[in-house]
Parts: C-alpha cells; structure tokens; sequence
C-alpha cells in the first residue's frame, strides 16, 4: 500500500536512486579483475549504501557501516592485497556456468518471496506493527533512553550484543593466532632523508590524533542521545593509533601500545561486559537485567539531579548499566582493531617467502 | 547369586579369565599351555555340571543386563545348548591337546596371540550355546566371528589376510544385511526375542511375514554355509590345522547350523515350520548344496580344502534336518550335529598330524603313507567311516535318524540328496585312508619324515580320544536323542 | 528574509556540486597523478566548503551551524593533507609528471618510500 | 530406569542461572585463556572452565526433568521482547553432549597441544576452543532465532582460525580453514536471510513465538523461502549431503584436538537446530514441510550414508576416511530425524550421542597414534599396534563401536535406527542403513587390518605409546562405549526425552 | 508498476545478493572471494533495514512529546495516519532491524578479518592466492608423510 504520496515520491525516488548506484558498483566489481579497483569500488558501495540506511531512518547502521565498510575494511583489505601481491585471473566462461546456475536460483528464490513481501514502508506489517513498535512504546518506561536503538540493542537485547562483542574478541583471536606471531617486518617510519616532504604528515597527525580520539568518545557517550555507541566509538578510537603507525612507523606504536597490551584489554572489554551482567545476578536480577545493577541502598545515594530529575530513579540502573557495556564494547572493539591492524601491517612479503621456503 | 547363575557365570567367565591370563603369561609358553589345559578341565567340568542340571530339569536362568528397553542379555539352558556347550568345552580340551603338540612341531609365530583368540572363541560359543534370546545370541555371535579373524589371518601373509577378508566380509555382511533385520523383525513381531518351546513367533505372524523372516534368519546364520554363503569357509583353511579343526569342525560352523536349530525349534516352532513354504525352498537350496558340495569335495586333492567341502556338505544335512516339517528332524539335527563335530575334528587333527609329520598335504602325496604312521591313518579312517554313516559308528544313527524324517514327511528330494552324498562319501573321503593304508608305496622311496620321531605324541593321543569318541556315541546314540527330547516342544 | 537566504544557500549549494562535478571529470580526463590529485583537492576543498556554507544559510543559525562549521575546518584539515602525502608517494615512487617540461631533482636515489605506506 | 528428578546437581542459587551460565561460563573462561602467562594455565583454565560447562548442564538436566523445560529471560525481558534461553530435554542431550565433548578434549589437549602447535600460539588456542564450546552451547539453549545466529558466528569465527593453525603439520590446513570459512558463512548469511523471511512474515524473533503465529498464518511464498534458506543455511553448517565439501578438509587437517572436538559437536549442534526449526517452528503438517522431508531430506541422507561411505572405503588417507565416514553418519542420525516419529526422533538422537562418543574416541586415539610418527595415509600406520597397543585398542573399541559390533554403544544405536524405521515401515531405510553398515564395516576393515595385521615396514620410525594424559580420556571413552554397550539406559532414556520433546511439544 | 516501485528494495537485494554469491563462486582469487562474501552479507543488512522502514517515519530517537521538532515531524503526515502507526504523536522506523543489523556488520567484519587473514597465511605457504594452483600444490602434499613430534 502507498501510504501518503507526496512523501513517497521524493524519499522512494533517492532510494531508488541509491539503490540503482548499488547495482551499479555492484556490477563493476564482478567485473573487475585488478583488486586494487576492487577494494576502492567495494568502499565506494559501503559508502553508498551509509547514505541509503540514512535515507531509511536507520542512522546507527548507516554510521557503522561507513566507519566499518569504508574504514575498517578497506584497510584491511589494502594491507591483505599489499601482503598477497594478486590480481584475479581471468577464468575460462566455461567455469562461470554452475556460479551462475547457483546465483540465479538463489536470486528467483529470493525474488519469488520478495513478491510476497509487504510493500516497503508498510506501517502495519507484521515486522512493523508487532514487536518493532512495542519497543518503541515501551521504551521511554523501561529504560529511559531516547535512543531506542541503543535501548534495545544494550537492554532488551543486550545478550546479542554481548554475543557480538565476543564474535569481535574471537576475530582478534583468530587474526592474531594467523599473523600475531612469527617474522614481524616493520613498518618502519619514512627514512629522514624525506623528512622535508613528509613533515606535512605529521605535525597534520599530530593535530589530528588528538580530535578523533575525543570524537571516538563523543560518539560513545553521546551513544543514547542520538546515533552512535560502543561500536562506531571503539573503531574510530582504533583509526587513531591506525593513524599513527602510518605515520610514525608500526615500532614506535607497538611501543606506545604493545600487541600483549592490545590483546588483553580486547578480553578486558567482554569482561567487563560478563561482569555487569553477572553483578546483576548478584544483586538478584536475571543476567544483564541492569535495574538490579545497584542494591537499593546504594540507589538511594545517587543524587536526583544526575540523569535529569529524581521522577527518572529507576532508571539509573540502566543508565549505568548501558553506559558501562558500551564502555565493554569500546575497549574490546578498539583493542580487537588494533590487533587485527597490527596484524596485517605486521608482516610483508618478504616475510611470505622466507615462510614460503621454510 | 544362585547356583544356576554361578553356573553359568563360570562357563563365561572361565575362558574369558583365561584368556586375559594367556596374554599375561605370554612369555612363558610352558605357564600359558599349562594354563590352557587347567582352563579346558575347568570348563568341562562346569559344562558337565550344566548339562546334569539340565537333564535332571532345572536349567540355569540368568538375566545379566537390559541394554535398552525390552533388549535382554540373558541365559537359560535347553537341552540342546547344554549338549552344545558339552561337546564344544570337551572338543577345545582334546583340541588344545592337539594344538601344543601342532604349534610347537611347527615353530608357529604368534602363539600367545592364538591361544588367546582360541580362548575368546570358547568364550563366544558359550554365550551362543546358554543364549536365553536371539539378541544374545546374535551378540554372542558376532563375537566369535570376530575373535575368530585373527586365527584365520594367523599367518599374517597376503593370502592368509585375504581370506581373513573373505571371512569377515561373509560373515559379518550377512549377519549385518539379513541376520540383524531379521532379528528386528522378530522383536517388532513378537514383541520380544525370547526362546521358547514350541515357537515364539507360533500364531503372531502372517505367512508372508514368517517368510520372510525365516528366510533372513538361515540364510543370515551364514555360519553354516548354506549356499550360496559358503565361500568362507574352503578359503579359510588357509589357517593352521588346529583352527581348522576347531573353528571349522567345531566352533563356528556348528554354531551356525546350531543358531538354525534354535531359531527353527524356539523361534518358529515345528507346526509354524511345516506351515511355511518358505521352510521347502530351503529344503531345496540344502539339498543342492549337499550335492554340488560332495562334488567338489571329490575334484579336490588337498586334503583340508577336500575335507572343508565335505564338511559343507554335512552342515546342510543339518540345516535340512532343522526344517524338515517334522519334530524327529530337529533331534535328528542335534544328533547329526554332535556326531559331525567328533568325526570331522578326527579327520582335520589327522590332517594336520600328517601334515606336521610328513608335510604331506595333498591326497596324492599320502599314497602308502599308512605303513609309517598306522595309527593316524587308522583313526582318520574311523572319522571317514563315521562321517559317511557305516556301523558301527554314531555317524550311521544320525543319518538313519535323518532319513527316517525324510521319508516321513515324504520330502523325497532331501532324502535323494543324502543318500546321494552319502555314496560320493565313500567315494572322496574312505579311499583317502584305504590307499594309505593298503597300497604300497607308489612311485618314488616312501615319504620320509621331515621330524624325526614322526607326529608329536600328544597330536596322536588327541586323535586317538575322538576316534574313540565316534565308536562310543554309536552306543550313546539313543541318550542323547532322548536327552534332547524336550526342545520339539512336545511330550514325547 | 529566511527563504532570501535558503535561496542564496541553494545557490552555494548548486555551484559547489557543479565544482565536485568539474573536479570528477578533471580525474578522470587530466593525464597524469599530479594534475588528477590537484583536480581531486579542488573537489575536496573548494567544492566542499561551498556546499557547507551553503548548508549553513539554509538551515539558519543553530547547533546545526556550529557543527557544519567543524565539520568544515576537518575538511580543510585533512583534505590538503592526504593530497600532499598522495603526492608525495607518487613523486617518491618516480612517478614522472606528464605536464611541464622539468626534471625531477632526485636528491638520491636509496630514496623509496617502504610500500607499506604508499597504499595504505 | 535412573530418575533425573532427583538429580540436584548444584546449589539452587547457581541453578536458576545455569542455562545462562552454561554459555557464559566458558566465555568468560576463554577471556582468562587468553589472558593466561603461560600455556600451562591457559590449559588449566580451558579444562576448569569445560568443567563447569559440564556441571551446569547436569544441573539443568535435574530441572528439566522437574519442570519439562526450563526458560530463562536474559535481561529480565521476556519475550518476544528480551531474548529467552528455552532448553528442553533435546536441548539438554546436547548441551551435555557438547560441554562433556569440551571436557574430554581439553584434557586431551593438555599432552597433545604441544606437538602440534607452536608454543606461543597455546594460550590463544585454548581461547579459541573455548570461544567455539561456548557458541554451540548457545546455539542449542537459546530460544531466540537471531540470536542463534550470533551464537553460530561465534564458534564458527573461533573454529576457521583454529583449524588454520594445523598449518603447522600440514599446510593443507589452511585452504581447508578458507573453504570452510566460505561456505561457513554462506550457509550462516542463508540462515540470517531465511530469519529474515520468518520475521518478515511474523514481526518476531522468538521460536516459539515464530512457531505460534505461523501455524495461524498458513504458508505463503515468504514462508516457503525461509524455510528453504534456513534449510539450506544449516544444511551446509550441518554437512548435509550435497553441502559437506569442507568438512573432509577441515576434520582431517585440524590440529587434533580441535578435529575431536569438531567431529564431536559442530555439526551436531546445526543438526538440532535444524531439526528445531523443521519440527517445533514451522506449522505441523504444513506441506512443503512433509514434502521436504520425504523428498528431498531423506533421499539425500540415505545418498549421503552410502556415497560417502564409498568414499571412505576409496580414501587413502585415513584422518580424511574417518571426516568421510562422519558425513556419512551425518545421514544415518538425518534419516533417524527424517522418519519424523517419535521413535525416529529419539533413535537418531540417541545415534547422534553414540556416533559423538565413537568419533571422539576415533580422532582420539588417532591423535595418539599418528603423532608421534607424522602419519597421514592408512599404509604409514601399520603396525603400530605393536609400539602402542594401548592407544591401537582403544582405537579398535571406537572402530567396533562405529562398525557395529555388539557389546558396543555403536550396535545399540543401529538397532534403534533400525528397529524406528521398521516400525514405520519405512523399509528401504533400512536397507540403505544396512548396505552403508557394510561399507562402513569394510573401511573399518581396512584400518584394523593396517593397524593390527600388517608388519610394520622396515625403516618406518616406530610409534611411542600416547602419555597417560592421552590415554586417560581416551580411555574413559572407550570404556563409556563398551558400557553403554552393555547398558545403555542412561542415553537411551535421555534421547527418548529428547525425541518426546522434539517431535512431541511445542519449543 | 506501484507493486514494482514499492518492493524494487527486496528486488535490487536479490540482485546484489546474486552478484555476492557470483563473486565468490566464480572468482579464483581468494581475496576477491571474500570481497564478495562482504558484499553478500551487506545485502542482507539492507535487506533487513527495508523491512523496516515506516512511510512517514523518522530515526526511531525518541523527540520529547510535544516539543518543536515533535510538531514539525507531525505536521508532514496526515492526523489519520499519525493516529494510527504514531507513537506520542510521532511515526518512528523500526528501531529492531536497525539493532539487528549493526550486529550482523560487525559479523560481517570479524569474518573479513579472519577470512583475510588465512588468505596472507595461504600466500606464505603456497606462494600464490588463486584457488587452482593452490590445488595443484595441495596434490603433492597427500603423498608424502608429515613431520614428527
């Protein structure tokens, strides 16, 4: 059903726009055999795709996926193809038959149901009149946050979350038993003879570092106000010290923050997680059920005017209770980021054929 | 614990014990025989303590465990699992005898590893012979398959794995694919697997269903090379005389023909039996392979292989005689059953003291051999005499016993077969000994020893005890009959 | 007086896209790195800050201002800067330039930049 | 019969959280690993932390059989709103299945880890073990279909780089870790989209809430979808026939310990889950559904029993015959759960438990076996029952067990399977469970033979008997599958729970 | 044409799930593999957000009831509707996919990493990323015997 048409027209004809770029880029990729223009095409379709999750209200997402698509991962990949030296052969059309097959059956699967999909915008699907809402209701009672997102995501679903912030701490895990030990090359500093052309670089660094680590926490306490959180907040943390080993060559940043260090407060942030949650269970709740985060007695010392208004008491618990998962999530994130840098920026090729001989 | 229960405990408990001490002991091969011997009498005695218990008619019950629900591992002795026991606990006595005289004329390797083996195998047939339920038994069964392999693969070269091969893909494959699903089908049919007088399954099956199961269970107790699932048993002769003589004479493929008994006199019972057709194709199948068995046997000139194929021939005679449509038949079947057991373990112990004598292991080779060894020949004569049931050996009751039923129900193809076989009879096994015994040596100097003081005395004395054994049961041919009475079912 | 402004701001705002447009094609049209980064800096910094100041007198004085104006001063921060360290990782891999007939002073030639920096 | 009822395992302040504990314990544990100074601890935690696991699982088994099925409401938000751990007796076969699985190879690993990874790699390792026991403990407790994802995430992310490291003794490890982490993904985005679909049609997240609307709902086109995503997704996690290319690669080049835990769990867990989904969540009698599990799950499980058997009897190297063989088993408990009674159920259950205890025991005494001479393909073992009898019978028990034998665990198991599907008269299950019995006897075959019947060829370097810390769990498995054997009523009675709660009640 | 229009957002994610999939079966590369193995996991997200979206909605950030901003919002939609899907007099997107979806990124970006990272370690070890020559090499490794402890 279309709903109410003069909004309709503007909104639908952007997304559709933004949709048309997807496809678009998209396509490019499949066809492009260097993977240099690979990797800047799949940032360019994170990017897109940010600003579509914007246009469809869903600014928490489009923040993550533009620090995540178009940072994270394209670092990443950068350092990946820098490590692996490769451009995709050209294979014979022979072998793109079954691919083909497979993707076309997924794809009329996929637009066979999509047919029976409600129409996009639909207020009252079942997605969007049934549990959607309610959280939306119930919300401002439970937890007090204007951020519904954050709302759900650290309170009523504070389990996945807690899930996911382990899934990061595996991928640490996992990166840095692949590229965490072994020959370490270094990413050394430009040598000085360049030191004239690179001084713009680094005082610009120097300036910077600072202001994106105050923005990383902006972004994390400003997380139940509006977009952002532990998340976007512990990545953007991370592009900082990125930052620097660009810059200031990979030695002097694993001095400043050693990969032991990295490793540790990467556990120390699910800790932290477990630990509100199981300080709840103390205190009589079920697990990561902030409102028995503080004993009574303890509540009762808090000042009033903390959190606007004593009317807003019993939401302290979930204030704090949010305020320090997220800070969980922050540390892991940052921590699990910098290792997986750490470990790609680690190494270089001809590491890979010392290895490769050994 | 009762005293029936103790019973029964020991008769496993006995072999198994010996076993694992066998294998402690097996760096001082004097201990280890010793102890093989103490094991054998204790076994006796315990298997003839049973068996009195049996005839004076309070046989031992013992439930050990419930698996799964409605599954029981459990015991109780019937006549002719006490007669089983009996003869299988005194045969591996004689046989262990034979076997430390044969393993250590040959210098075999591996000996601990076959004394062992040989214990487990009693251990297993144990289990078959006191099974209270075909699950049991079917347990107990596969275990002796099992326990079995390495004695067939014994020497460990190519052939003898191959036939180790054979055997365990024979074997376990019909047990796994017939034998199991039958087993099944019982259970889900009749509610349970339990052995009963008259026939578990008597008035719960529809004919199509009895079919089938009857089917699936003879021809899954592969064990008594019914054919077309006798491939096994000639391959496995590669093992040693000793294994030969037990596992083939004794052991396993009395344990198949035994399993049929069972499951033809417990499972069907006479009246469901005699009302299945499917009862007459197998009457057919063993008569044919009664036939084409005596046939082969006679084409062949190794001895062992010769006798294998005989010993083909006589399983089918007992295979028919459990489904002959008549009550006689099935105490026809047991007689048969322990008289074989005696005559054919004589014939192979003979074999094998020729063959660790002389090395002689081809008919042709044996020519005259009797001037030199008078008292082996004479024995394997009275075997071959027994086998093909001349007077005055046990040999001819069971036959007449077996014929008798065959006329009477008027089953004239099976009562052709044995009579046939019995005339190829005379014709492979007698002659064997006769040209020993009476023509002079052919061509070439008489066949000079390859150990100096001819076969080692206790291989000779073993065969002297079964012979022996085949003259007294001619006399004792009524007793057991009457001993084993009860498992038709009926007063008689 | 408010929609006078929104209308001057929308014409900010027209005349920086115009300027990123220019700036796409001079990338793609301009034949070597030097000139293609210079034409991507335009975009970035002139074309930027003019949608900025467009954005601004549209949406009036407000947080919203205060903001933009940040947002405009990282822009001016950065954008320079990441054209320079281009720059310089072109030149320092020996990228000749297409334009102008002058010769590149190599100080010395051990000078290469690790490629561990260049494409990151 | 044993009463679970009285089965009071832990202190009831710690069993009104076990469910959340079970899953949360080992995660926390993972985080000490990975904190650990030295291998040794990292060891010692990884085992205290599986322990515990264990324990919890015990007591949710008592309160289960109390209370039939235990919820609990993380965050204090009940459903659909919060999420909800929902374990019913299915779910407390497999947690126990699972976090015993945990145990006994941690305690393996303690004497095993060092020979096959390097040093500094341990305490990540453990980490990562942990981190992978956890996610599939989540993955069958909780109630929560997206939920189930991220928890699916987790012990897949920790297992690819797990298997990776076997690098060290086979490169091949590491190809193998990629593929798995392609199709692993695949087939984990396949269950997020079919998720998506079910909310889509239903606005709920929570299976049992899924599961009550769609039976008022009728299939639709989107229903079907997600259905088959679903299906397919946790078909390729599950090594269901035609989806199971990575499995061989992963199972046999994985450093030992992970291999026994993998071969053990992993596709256990997707298994159940699936199997949750196909019974509990979507309607009853809905027709796509039957007609799936007549046409297309059954046919392809018996495909998978004999096909992959054949595999197995053809494969050269014996670690790649044993992952064959458990694809292929994967087909024996699918065509327990396809005949979709509640004998059915309750039998591949129960062959689920024993084929975990066989393959355990297998990979095992394999990992005793071949490490101490580098073996690969079946000929470089023979013999070595010799030089270590003690491993090479325990590797027999788990052979037997796994052919079939009786007085084994693994003969019990066929006879359920066998003895469900005659029931419901479903006769050419049979029959393909027999004809895969054969092949699978005829591998067997060949291993024993190798491994006890031939001599050990001249110059080959001579295997040394596993350390007691080796032989202990393995052994303690090998004597569980003779025990069982001979009394099995203690699974028995848990899969029969499990096969009631499955196909019987709602989630 | 309006049915096309409405539901072009689940069509154009079919799509680029396709194109997703295409890339990982079809290219050699291993990298390239999990390029596309990211693209496909993005399209679900989107595929997700879509389901989400409300006509008329805003950020599900909840506006204080009755302030400016909650009137300006109102003001857009008509009273019926407002009354109907609006919660305090405000129409809000769905704040669930939103959550789900932020944690399915993050997924998607753990696996990259790990992805990536045995893709260096396989170039270490075999000299090369392309599936088939890898398979090539992985021929010899299954004759030879493996190294001792």
């Amino acid at each position: 059903m279309i709903a109410e048409p003069t909004f309709f027209d503007v909104n639908l004809a952007i997304d559709i726009v933004l949709l048309v770029m997807l496809l678009v880029v998209a396509g490019a990729i499949v066809r492009t055999r260097s993977l240099l223009t690979a990797i800047i095409l799949f940032g360019i379709y994170s990017l897109v795709s940010a600003v579509w999750l914007v246009v469809m209200d869903a600014p928490d997402v489009a923040f993550t996926e533009a620090v995540v698509g178009a940072g994270i991962s394209t670092i990443v990949l950068l350092g990946a193809i820098l490590l692996t030296r490769g451009e995709a052969e050209r294979g014979d059309w022979r072998r793109l038959i079954a691919p083909a097959l497979v993707c076309v059956t997924v794809g009329g699967v996929l637009i066979y149901a999509a047919t029976g999909l409600p129409a996009l915008g639909d207020a009252s699907s079942p997605v969007n009149a049934y549990v959607g809402r309610a959280y939306l209701e119930a919300a401002p009672n439970d937890i007090g946050v204007p951020n519904t997102v954050t709302a759900v995501l650290a309170s009523y679903r504070g389990f996945d979350t807690f899930g996911e912030v382990v899934v990061i701490f595996a991928a640490g895990v996992g990166v840095a038993l692949m590229l965490g030990f072994g020959p370490r090359a270094s990413l050394a500093p430009p040598p000085q003879v360049m030191g004239d052309h690179h001084v713009v670089l680094r005082v610009a660094a120097k300036l910077l570092i600072p202001l994106i680590a105050l923005y990383a926490l902006y972004v994390q306490f400003h997380g139940d106000l509006g977009a952002g959180g532990g998340f976007q907040a512990g990545v953007i943390m991370a592009a900082a010290v990125i930052l620097h080993a660009l810059v200031f060559g990979l030695r002097e940043t694993m001095a400043a923050v050693t990969p032991k260090v990295a490793r540790s407060v990467a556990s120390l942030g699910v800790l932290l997680y477990a630990g509100v949650g199981v300080v709840c269970m103390m205190n009589g709740g079920l697990f990561l059920d902030y409102d028995y985060l503080f004993p009574p007695h303890i509540e009762k010392e808090i000042p009033g005017w903390l959190l606007g208004g004593p009317e807003s008491a019993h939401h302290w618990g979930q204030h704090f209770g949010i305020m320090l998962i997220e800070l969980g999530v922050l540390l892991t994130v940052a921590a699990t980021m910098v290792t997986i840098f750490y470990g790609f920026a680690g190494r270089s090729v001809d590491d890979a054929q010392r290895e490769a001989k050994r | 614990m009762n005293a029936g229960e103790l019973l029964i405990f020991l008769a496993l408990a006995v072999p198994l014990f010996a076993a694992v001490a066998i294998y402690a002991v097996g760096r001082m091969p004097d201990v280890r025989e010793t102890l093989t011997i103490v094991a054998c009498i204790a076994l006796g005695i315990v298997t003839i303590s049973i068996f009195m218990r049996v005839g004076a008619g309070d046989p031992p019950v013992w439930t050990v465990a419930r698996p799964l629900a409605g599954l029981e591992i459990a015991f109780r002795l019937e006549p002719l699992g006490a007669l089983f026991a009996l003869m299988a606990s005194l045969l591996w006595g004689v046989n262990s005898l034979f076997s430390i005289g044969y393993m250590r004329g040959k210098r075999e390797a591996h000996q601990t590893r076959f004394y062992m083996c040989f214990a487990l195998a009693m251990f297993a047939v144990m289990g078959i012979a006191m099974a209270a339920n075909l699950f049991t038994l079917f347990v107990f069964y596969e275990v002796l398959t099992f326990s079995t392999y390495p004695l067939v693969t014994h020497a460990c070269d190519a052939r003898a794995r191959k036939a180790g091969r054979v055997y365990l893909a024979t074997l376990v494959g019909a047990s796994l694919v017939l034998f199991l699903p039958g087993i099944i089908g019982v259970q889900i049919a009749a509610g349970s697997t339990a052995f009963m007088p008259g026939g578990l399954l008597d008035g719960k099956v529809s004919e199509g269903v009895g079919n089938a199961l009857l089917l699936l269970l003879v021809f899954g107790s592969a064990k008594a090379a019914l054919m077309p699932l006798h491939g096994w048993l000639p391959s496995a002769m590669v093992a040693p005389a000793p294994v030969s003589a037990l596992l083939h004479a004794v052991a396993v493929v009395k344990a198949g023909v035994f399993v049929i008994l069972k499951v033809s006199a417990y499972i069907f019972g006479p009246d469901l039996i005699s009302a299945l057709p499917a009862a007459t194709w197998l009457l057919w199948v063993a008569a044919g392979s009664i036939i084409v068995a005596s046939l082969v046997a006679m084409t062949k000139d190794d001895l062992k292989s010769r006798l294998a194929w005989s010993t083909v021939g006589q399983l089918a005679y007992v295979t028919s005689a459990a489904l002959l449509p008549a009550a006689t038949g099935l105490l026809a079947g047991g007689l048969h059953m322990l008289v074989h057991a005696f005559a054919k373990i004589t014939l192979f112990m003979c074999a094998g003291a020729i063959y660790v004598a002389t090395g002689a292991s081809k008919v042709s080779e044996m020519r005259g051999l009797g001037r030199s060894m008078p008292i082996v020949f004479s024995c394997f004569l009275v075997g071959a005499l027994c086998v093909i049931g001349l007077p005055p050996f046990a040999g001819m009751w069971s036959k007449f016993l077996l014929l008798n039923a065959a006329f009477g129900t008027k089953e004239w193809v099976t009562a052709a077969a044995m009579i046939v076989s019995s005339l190829l009879g005379l014709i492979y096994l007698a002659p064997v000994a006769l040209m020993a015994l009476l023509q002079p040596v052919g061509d070439g100097s008489p066949r000079a020893f390859i150990r100096p003081d001819g076969a080692p005395g206790p291989v000779v004395a073993a065969v002297m005890v079964t012979a022996a054994a085949c003259v007294v049961l001619f006399v004792l041919a009524d007793a057991v009959v009457a001993y084993l009475a009860p498992m038709t079912g009926r007063v008689r | 007086m408010a929609d006078v402004l929104a209308w001057i701001g929308g014409g900010f705002v027209v005349v920086g896209v115009a300027l990123s447009v220019l700036g796409a094609v001079g990338v793609l049209r301009f034949p070597d790195v030097y000139t293609r980064i210079h034409a991507a800096s335009i975009t970035d910094t002139g074309g930027a800050s003019l949608v900025l100041l467009g954005l601004c007198l549209i949406s009036g004085f407000s947080l919203i201002t205060l903001k933009l104006a940040l947002i405009w001063a990282f822009v001016m921060l950065t954008a320079p800067v990441a054209a320079n360290a281009l720059a310089n990782a072109a030149f320092g891999s020996g990228h000749k330039p297409r334009i102008g007939a002058f010769q590149i002073v190599r100080t010395d030639e051990r000078r290469k930049t690790p490629r561990g920096t260049d494409a990151t | 019969m044993i009463s679970f009822e009285a089965l009071h395992a832990a202190p009831p302040a710690l069993t009104a959280h076990a469910p959340m504990l079970l899953v949360v314990g080992p995660l926390i544990a993972a985080c000490a690993a990975a904190f650990a100074p030295t291998s040794r601890t990292s060891w010692m935690i990884s085992v205290t932390g599986s322990i515990f696991a264990a324990w919890m699982a015990l007591a949710l088994l008592g309160e289960v059989a109390r209370h039939g099925a235990v919820d609990y409401f993380m965050g204090g938000f009940a459903p659909p709103l919060g999420i909800a751990f929902h374990i019913d007796a299915a779910g407390v076969l497999m947690a126990l299945l699972i976090s015993s699985a945990g145990v006994m190879a941690s305690l393996y690993s303690g004497h095993a880890l060092p020979a096959e990874v390097r040093a500094e790699k341990h305490t990540l390792t453990q980490a990562g073990f942990l981190l992978c026991q956890a996610g599939l403990l989540g993955m069958v407790s909780t109630g929560d279909a997206f939920n189930a994802f991220v928890f699916l995430e987790v012990s897949s992310i920790g297992t690819y780089a797990l298997i990776a490291i076997g690098e060290k003794r086979d490169r091949r490890a590491l190809p193998a870790a990629f593929n798995y982490l392609i199709m692993g993904t695949i087939g984990a985005t396949f269950y997020v989209v079919g998720v998506g679909f079910l909310f889509a049609a239903t606005g709920t997240l929570n299976m049992a809430d899924m599961g009550a609307r769609l039976a008022t709902l009728g299939d639709s086109s989107v229903v079907q979808a997600g259905f088959a995503f679903i299906v397919v997704g946790l078909g390729i996690k599950a090594a269901m026939f035609p989806l199971h290319g990575w499995l061989p690669g992963a199972y046999s080049y994985a450093p030992s310990l992970i291999a026994i835990f993998l071969a053990a769990t992993a596709t256990k867990a997707s298994i159940y889950l699936m199997a949750r989904f196909v019974f509990d969540v979507f309607p009853d009698g809905a027709a796509f559904g039957q007609g799936f599990i007549a046409w297309v799950l059954a046919p392809l499980a018996g495909t998978a029993a004999i096909v992959c058997s054949i595999q197995a009897v053809f494969e050269k190297e014996i670690r790649r015959m044993l992952a064959f063989s458990s694809v292929a088993q994967v087909g024996f408990i699918l065509l327990g759960l396809s005949l979709a009674t509640v004998a059915g159920a309750s039998a591949g259950l129960f062959y689920l438990a024993a084929h975990a205890l066989m393959k355990m025991t297998l990979f095992m005494a394999l990992g005793g076996l071949a490490i101490s001479i580098g073996a690969r393909r079946l000929d470089e073992l023979a013999g070595v029952a010799r030089d270590a009898p003690w491993s090479a019978a325990a590797f027999a028990i788990g052979a037997a067990s796994l052919a079939g034998v009786p007085l084994t665990l693994g003969f019990l198991a066929k006879w359920r399977l066998v003895a469900a599907a005659l029931e419901a008269g479903q006769i050419w299950i049979v029959a393909v469970l027999a004809i895969a019995s054969l092949l699978t006897l005829l591998y067997i075959g060949r291993m024993i033979e190798a491994i006890f019947f031939r001599p050990a060829p001249a110059g080959a370097p001579r295997a040394r008997e596993a350390p007691v810390g080796v032989l202990a769990p393995l052994w303690i498995l090998a004597g569980l599958s003779l025990w069982f054997g001979i009394d099995a009523s203690l699974p028995e009675q848990l899969a029969n729970a499990a096969g009631q709660a499955l196909i019987g009640g709602a989630p | 044409m309006t049915f096309f229009l409405s539901h072009f957002n689940y069509f154009a994610v079919a799509v680029l799930m396709m194109a997703g999939l295409f890339i990982v079966f079809s290219s050699g590369n291993l990298i390239k593999r999990t390029i596309g193995l990211a693209i496909f996991q993005t399209a679900t997200g989107l595929f997700y957000i879509s389901l989400g979206k409300v006509t008329g909605g805003t950020a599900p950030i909840v506006v204080e009831p009755g302030s400016a901003e909650a009137r300006e919002l109102a003001s857009r939609l008509d009273p019926a509707y407002l009354a109907q899907h609006g919660v305090d007099g405000v129409v809000y997107s769905n704040p669930l996919p939103s959550v789900l979806i932020l944690t399915a990124i993050v997924v998607g970006v753990a696996t990259l990493a790990v992805g990536l990272a045995i893709a260096v370690r396989i170039r270490e070890a075999y000299g090369s990323v392309e599936a088939d020559e890898i398979e090539v090499l992985s021929r010899v490794e299954s004759t030879q015997p493996g190294p001792r402890a």
